[in-house]
């Protein structure tokens, strides 16, 4: 009996993206797996039953969850899929386990082998499986074009008959993955962008794609490619220069994070009473909580006569590309232990190690025990 | 001896800071040095041949000398700038004169040893006489002394039968056994009067590769009469001259687009010229000269247009432009508002080329500029800068705003040929004075310029 | 001199001069024209030569009209050519 | 009494421009007229009532149409709005003449003098009032915008640690002044963009700004810049190569307009059944009728797997920048006959003459005259 | 008297086709037609040798033209490409062993008229005698024949005073009344001994240098017995080879970045070289070098990395592409998964450059190109290049995918110093034996690549 | 010869060579060496007037040598620069 993969829906409402794109299937194929497929599981990401033969086609996704040896997802399943499933199964995907005590009860309890790749170490040979970098990127670009999309203005400097339109000014909080990303797709618009992050490498990356950077004098290099929190004081001095970047921009998209924290809250209520009639902020770090005073996730609000935008679910907005990024990371992380249709797992290996959140009935993570106070 | 071996000395140091010095001015980075070094030659030169031993007439040389040169110095300091050419002319023909002196004074000391020294000082003669007096006609020619060109019913004709004459007298001194005063006499008038036929049927626009062609004589000339008596100063430098001058004419009459021969022998075909637009030429210009145009401008205005964009000329343009500024030339763009093909046509093109934002004004903004630009550059662009579209009441675009690139120094204009524009009307500014027009797709236009501008910048 | 080695000086002295500015722009071809206009301004020194060994009136005159030719071309020329190449100091002190 | 500049708050649903912004205003006042304006007027498109001071601002709209002498206006008025103007009252913005039967009845029997900009003839001299050209510039970054945030897919190309995603292909259809701008949008974001329109002088245009153009041997050069229609039978030979263009991109805008009339349908029902899953629809000609058979004005509809978008007042929704063109282009036109404060209309002004819809009672403009059977 | 005459004027054509050959080879596009003309002259020159008057022992001298031709000729066909160098030293070598024995040869006849004569048959010989001895260790070297590089005590110290001998012993001889023959032995035994210490002593990356000046030597040598034997063909030869090859030599030396006096004068303090970095040394290249290895490719891949966008370099190194491609080389871009700092930090710079996405390629899709490229041209790329990624499990960047760059045939590595990129590790890409480092910011190395280029494409 | 002409032609000869070479490619240097090794192949020449010119069998045998180191000089020259200047080829013809 070969290696089953089993791939459902995603349930969590607002997703789109799905863990297995046709591709991929096939390369898991190649390797003697059998897939198991709930019908209609790519549908969302507009990927066809038809496009993933020879995999077969379940009408639910219970009997998935039921018979599959590995789960590849990407929204964690909730409490009452997993105990759906078989002893032993292997699960992969997001998991969100800062906030999974429950969930991790269970995992521990039906000694499941859980992989959650926000763990995954951030080291050069894991890239390739670095599924919060694709989809970062995925949303940093989605996010200058709602920035471009809802702001009232012109992005690109534009000369016409009667006159000449300025370009319009673009500032980035946060230049991680989708900062960049963000700072690059607007620039490509036509936009003068700067931006900003506390990261102080920052500056040079910012520069690198040709925009400039808000020089605010405050550092916060954290290991790891992660920032650290910022001190009161810190916070104050950044809050008063990056107040007179953000008055002065006509759109701002922030996404700023720490991982496994609430986002900082960096544009405060004040600050956004400065900016002009007529600006946009798009909050990247909306479901974390956000890096913007008044954001509501998935909503639009209005503060003033500037429009806060709290984007939820971003990657879904692109979900054919989304999903084979995030499929093909998926595959690089597992692929490896997967010969002659048997999954070998290698504890010794430090990426896979180091992702495992749970496995044999333990929590693997020393960080996320910490977290969850186990 | 010491003394013949430190005028030789001399002569050779002289003889080498006259080749480093036109080395030197064969670039713009050390063209004035190039004078000096060539000047400081001269004085050493002049100098030591007072120390000549067994000279006589050292009242008559320094009047001579005096007179001479202080007529031409202050000349040539009065002078206007814009008469320099004639004034070149003159300066050579003089050259040309002395040289042609020199050998009437070795005719007239009859003391010549052997066919080829003969030879040379009867050629020396010949070119030297050729270039004096072609050289005053161009003079009176450009000074406007002279107004009218010239010509004899049939000149080539006479050009030929006249020089055949001319070198068969010459043949003649030079093969008979002693010299005959009357021979050299008539040689001489000959020589003189065939620089004047020469060039009296030459028009205006020609006569600068004429003058050209004169001084390359005029050293050779030197060069000849250097070797009659023996001072190789002379000969390295009159042949130097005369090589330089040779290929500078051919670099001249290339960049004018006109073969030597074609200046030199009158087509047949009647009259030459004639309006053939209504408002004047267009007047081509290479490369070369767009680029030390704008390399040695202060300030330099780029007008796009839909020729930049057809083209995909954007990157290379702002290519250009920073090398420009590299070399400290102010370059601006300025948009029309309706160049292109669609609002914001120039901005996306410039925008992806990676213009700074600063450098790009509009209309209203850059207008007033124009006049303090040394250079306007329009690429491919028409409409935007016809100045019909000012006072033309029956012209399509009448009433339009139009960037006044024609209040620059100079108007640069790239285009591929005599293509009208979106309107489909001519553009009077491509025929003024201050125009050129360098022909070619913009992006290899532009990439030539680009080319020379570095050459420019070593 | 040798009849050959005359030549030979001909021919080095030829390619030297056209080696020498064969890479010229275009913006130098006037001044160039001047500045080669007033190297054969040497000619003076050959005039003073022949001036100087001149013995006859004849010879005198002659002599005296190399010499103030010679004088007037090179005493013009660098004057002209001077003046021609001062437009490019600005730009090289930068 | 010096001449009484009106504006009105826009009351057509959807409008959020206004034709008159603060720096025009200025300019107005310079020329010695004066300003009454509708309190909020240019609240919709962020100009505040006291950026517009001096202007005297009135409660109500009806006061300002009572009351001017010239009403500046974006969409035209009502029949009803027409009513409450002074005999004699001239009206300049957009007129909508080849619907306007009934308008045109209350403009003659008032003596209203009613310009239409869409009847500006265009001459060179004309480019700088032409707001049919800068209102479609306008609409056609917006649509462009509008397909690449639909859009499943990235536009440009991304290399990205797990693989490499290729650029979309992007078609506009039309290469007006909206369609070449359209073009210039899609490209800037990135992607591989090809351009249809059955003038031929659009090959160039379309290839000046690094698209390709889609060849289908079709012209259709009408006169004075604009298209005429096709014959049956250059229809057919157009949809078969066009097809083709079509079923290959992941990104479609239309652009197609012709003057005076309903927009062809270029994009068949059956063209869009060949397209691919998940591509995206953009017509911009959705108000007059649309050239994609399926489009809905306003709406978003699935057919099949490819989402057709038709958007409705497109200029509205960048309304700062779309005002400020939209005020300029007005100035520019009627400017030139304000003189110390009072206006001066010169009859024999091509451009003023080729614009006027109405004056002293008669419908002035011959193809009006003969489309609205008058 | 005709035959004189016919002689002489083809020694003349000969000086001129050497002239041109050599200018001909100044240039790729020329270089070939260059050879021929020199080689033309060569036979001509040779030929008519023979009909001079008053010649004898033919026999030998045929024996000694097939003997010593037929030799070299084919040895010259057979020696692998890799083994020039040796070859060229060698036969440079000969050329200064003819001038010496020449010098010999006259001063056995004793029949030298002057000082002047004198003075240069010694010259002559004493370069000529240094040039060939020092030629054949050179050989010997570069041929692997002696290995080690022999150093005496105070190598500096020795070189002078035995310098010093040899000239007081030239300067005897030219000032003795008569030629001794015993001071002429010395002298040359001492010249070939000077030769030698000379070279003993430089290491084998610095010997084309010294090959270089040899061979200027030698064209000096030459040049002076021409002027002691009357043959213009000789001088001029000899002398234009003698200034060529002094300016050759300072060129290349610059290009390695080694004055002379640094190669020629040993530096005092102890060894030189010594290994600085673990894995041998990195590799400098200049702009014009690396411009010619590229335009002279079939196929040139770019590896654009962090680098490029940090200098902003990305639409020179497009320019620089495009260049390429016009001159028929083949450039694609291969793009590493993770290059830059962001996923697509690569695609975002070169669509912004222009660059078409059919050039574009990814990892997967051109790491089996790299084998068949001439140079892999990375751009401010260092972890992604890093070949220990593939073998070193100690390495951070284990196990990550890379691009094989260093299969290419050349790679050229473009980064302003040594610098580690964003994993911090050093890279052993940058000290293979086919690497070369192109110092500067990416933008203005680019820049000057680009101006080599467009100087090559004339 | 007399000695300032030799001087003037020494002068001449310099400023040629070194004029002709001025711009060269780095990637000719080798060839370009090699070239020029060739071209002071001549003094072949000067060899065979020795050797002709010879009587005693020391001076044969010096010219002989002479000839035979110039015949190589002349001949490996040639070989080694042509091919080397090959790999330039098939570039020109495109
Ligand atoms: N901006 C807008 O919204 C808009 C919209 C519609 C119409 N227009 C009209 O378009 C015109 C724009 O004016 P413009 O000055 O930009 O352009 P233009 O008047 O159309 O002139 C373009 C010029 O570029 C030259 N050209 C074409 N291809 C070239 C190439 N590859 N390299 C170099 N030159 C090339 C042509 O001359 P050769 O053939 O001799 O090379 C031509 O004279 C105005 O009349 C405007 O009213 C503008
Ligand atoms: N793509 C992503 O998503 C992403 C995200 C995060 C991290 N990373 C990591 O970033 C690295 C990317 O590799 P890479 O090869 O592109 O870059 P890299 O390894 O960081 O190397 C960059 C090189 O460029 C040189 N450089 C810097 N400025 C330069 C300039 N102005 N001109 C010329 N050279 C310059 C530096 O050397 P000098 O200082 O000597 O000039 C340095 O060696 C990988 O390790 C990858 O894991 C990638
Ligand atoms: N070595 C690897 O393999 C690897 C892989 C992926 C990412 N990375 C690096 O890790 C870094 C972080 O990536 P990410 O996008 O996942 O980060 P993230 O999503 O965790 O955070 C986004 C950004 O917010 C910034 N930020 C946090 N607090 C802030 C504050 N108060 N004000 C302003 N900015 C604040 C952070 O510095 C970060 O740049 C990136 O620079 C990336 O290059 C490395
Ligand atoms: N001379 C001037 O002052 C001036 C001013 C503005 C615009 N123009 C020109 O007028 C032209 C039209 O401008 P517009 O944007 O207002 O046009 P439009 O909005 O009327 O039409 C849009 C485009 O649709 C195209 N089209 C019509 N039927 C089509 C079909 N069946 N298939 C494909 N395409 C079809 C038209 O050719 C046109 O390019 C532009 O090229 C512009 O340059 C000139």
């Amino acid at each position: 009996m070969p290696l089953v993969i089993g791939v459902t829906k995603e349930l969590t409402p607002g997703e789109r993206r799905v863990a297995l794109v046709p591709d991929v299937a096939k390369k898991y194929q190649g390797l003697g797996a059998a897939l198991l497929l709930e019908s209609g599981a790519g549908s969302s990401a507009y990927y066809q039953d038809e496009d993933y033969a020879p995999a077969e086609l379940a009408g639910d996704g219970l009997s998935v969850l039921q018979k599959a040896d590995v789960i590849l997802q990407v929204q964690p399943l909730g409490v009452e899929a997993l105990q759906q499933l078989k002893a032993g199964t292997v699960l992969v995907g997001l998991q969100q386990p800062w906030s999974s005590a429950e969930r991790v009860a269970v995992l521990r309890q039906k000694n499941i082998t859980c992989f959650a790749l926000e763990l995954l170490p951030r080291i050069s040979r894991a890239q390739s499986m670095d599924v919060l970098s694709s989809q970062a990127a995925v949303a940093g670009y989605e996010c200058a074009l709602i920035a471009a999309d809802h702001s009232p203005k012109f992005f690109p400097m534009l000369t016409y008959a009667a006159g000449t339109i300025r370009p319009a000014k673009v500032l980035v909080i946060g230049a991680g993955v989708a900062g960049l990303q963000a700072i690059a797709t607007a620039k490509r618009l036509g936009a003068m962008v700067s931006g900003y992050d506390v990261r102080p490498e920052t500056k040079e990356q910012i520069e690198s794609l040709g925009a400039k950077f808000v020089d605010t004098g405050v550092s916060a290099a954290g290991t790891g490619g992660y920032a650290r929190e910022l001190t009161d004081d810190e916070k104050r001095q950044q809050a008063e220069k990056l107040g007179r970047a953000i008055a002065e921009c006509d759109a701002l998209i922030t996404t700023a994070a720490i991982p496994g924290r609430k986002a900082p809250v960096i544009v405060s209520a004040e600050m956004v009473a400065r900016m002009k009639p007529g600006s946009v902020v798009v909050d990247m770090a909306a479901e974390t909580g956000g890096n913007v005073a008044g954001t509501v996730a998935g909503e639009k609000v209005w503060i003033g006569q500037t429009l806060i935008i709290g984007p939820t679910h971003i990657p879904s907005r692109m979900p054919v590309h989304a999903s084979d990024m995030y499929a093909k990371n998926l595959y690089n992380f597992i692929s490896p232990f997967i010969k002659d249709g048997n999954l070998v797992l290698d504890w010794e290996d430090e990426v896979m190690a180091g992702a495992c959140l749970t496995h044999a009935g333990e929590l693997r993570h020393a960080g996320v025990k910490q977290a969850l106070g186990l | 001896m010491a003394m013949k071996w430190l005028i030789d000395a001399s002569y050779f140091v002289a003889a080498i800071l006259f080749i480093l010095g036109l080395k030197g001015m064969s670039s713009p980075v050390s063209a004035r040095k190039g004078i000096v070094w060539a000047g400081v030659g001269m004085v050493l030169a002049t100098v030591v041949t007072f120390l000549t031993p067994g000279m006589n007439n050292f009242a008559l040389m320094l009047l001579a000398i005096t007179l001479g040169g202080a007529v031409a110095w202050i000349s040539g300091k009065k002078v206007a700038m814009t008469d320099m050419p004639q004034m070149v002319a003159i300066y050579n023909g003089m050259g040309g004169g002395a040289a042609a002196a020199i050998a009437a004074v070795e005719f007239a000391r009859g003391e010549m040893h052997g066919v080829v020294v003969t030879l040379l000082a009867t050629l020396g003669a010949l070119i030297g006489a050729v270039s004096f007096s072609g050289s005053v006609i161009a003079w009176a020619k450009l000074q406007g002394v002279m107004k009218k060109a010239f010509r004899l019913p049939a000149q080539n004709a006479v050009n030929i039968v006249l020089a055949l004459v001319t070198i068969a007298v010459g043949a003649a001194i030079v093969i008979a056994p002693t010299i005959d005063p009357l021979l050299v006499g008539a040689f001489f008038v000959l020589a003189l009067l065939l620089g004047v036929i020469i060039t009296l049927p030459i028009g205006g626009a020609d006569m600068p590769v004429v003058i050209s062609l004169f001084n390359a004589f005029t050293g050779l000339a030197v060069g000849f009469e250097g070797f009659v008596m023996g001072i190789p100063a002379l000969i390295i430098a009159g042949i130097v001259v005369g090589a330089a001058g040779t290929l500078l004419t051919q670099l001249m009459a290339k960049a004018m687009n006109r073969p030597i021969s074609n200046i030199l022998f009158v087509p047949m075909a009647g009259a030459a010229s004639g309006g053939e637009a209504v408002e004047g030429e267009q007047k081509e210009l290479g490369a070369m000269d767009a680029a030390a145009l704008m390399r040695y401008a202060s300030k330099v205005i780029i007008v796009p247009g839909y020729g930049m964009a057809v083209a995909g000329a954007q990157h290379k343009v702002w290519e250009m432009a920073e090398l420009l500024e590299e070399a400290g030339v102010e370059v601006v763009f300025a948009i029309h508002p309706v160049a292109g093909r669609m609002p914001g046509h120039m901005n996306v093109l410039l925008a992806e080329a990676g213009v700074p934002y600063e450098k790009i004004f509009d209309l209203e903004e850059i207008n007033g500029d124009f006049a303090q630009a040394d250079v306007a550059l329009v690429i491919g662009a028409n409409d935007v800068v016809n100045p019909s579209a000012r006072t033309d009441k029956s012209s399509p675009i009448y009433g339009m705003p139009i960037l006044n690139a024609d209040l620059a120094q100079n108007v640069i204009v790239v285009k591929r040929g005599k293509g009208t524009g979106y309107s489909g009307i001519e553009n009077a500014l491509f025929y003024k004075e201050n125009t050129r027009l360098l022909y070619g797709s913009a992006q290899q236009a532009i990439g030539e310029v680009i080319q020379h501008v570095k050459a420019m910048s070593v | 001199m040798d009849g050959f080695v005359a030549i030979y000086i001909f021919m080095l002295a030829a390619f030297t001069g056209y080696e020498v500015i064969s890479r010229v722009p275009v913006i130098l071809h006037t001044p160039l024209m001047s500045g080669s206009n007033f190297v054969h301004g040497v000619v003076l020194v050959g005039g003073m030569i022949a001036l100087g060994q001149a013995e006859t009136p004849l010879e005198q005159a002659l002599g005296f009209v190399a010499v103030l030719l010679g004088a007037a071309n090179a005493a013009g020329g660098y004057v002209v050519t001077e003046r021609m190449l001062a437009m490019f100091k600005s730009k090289e002190k930068k």
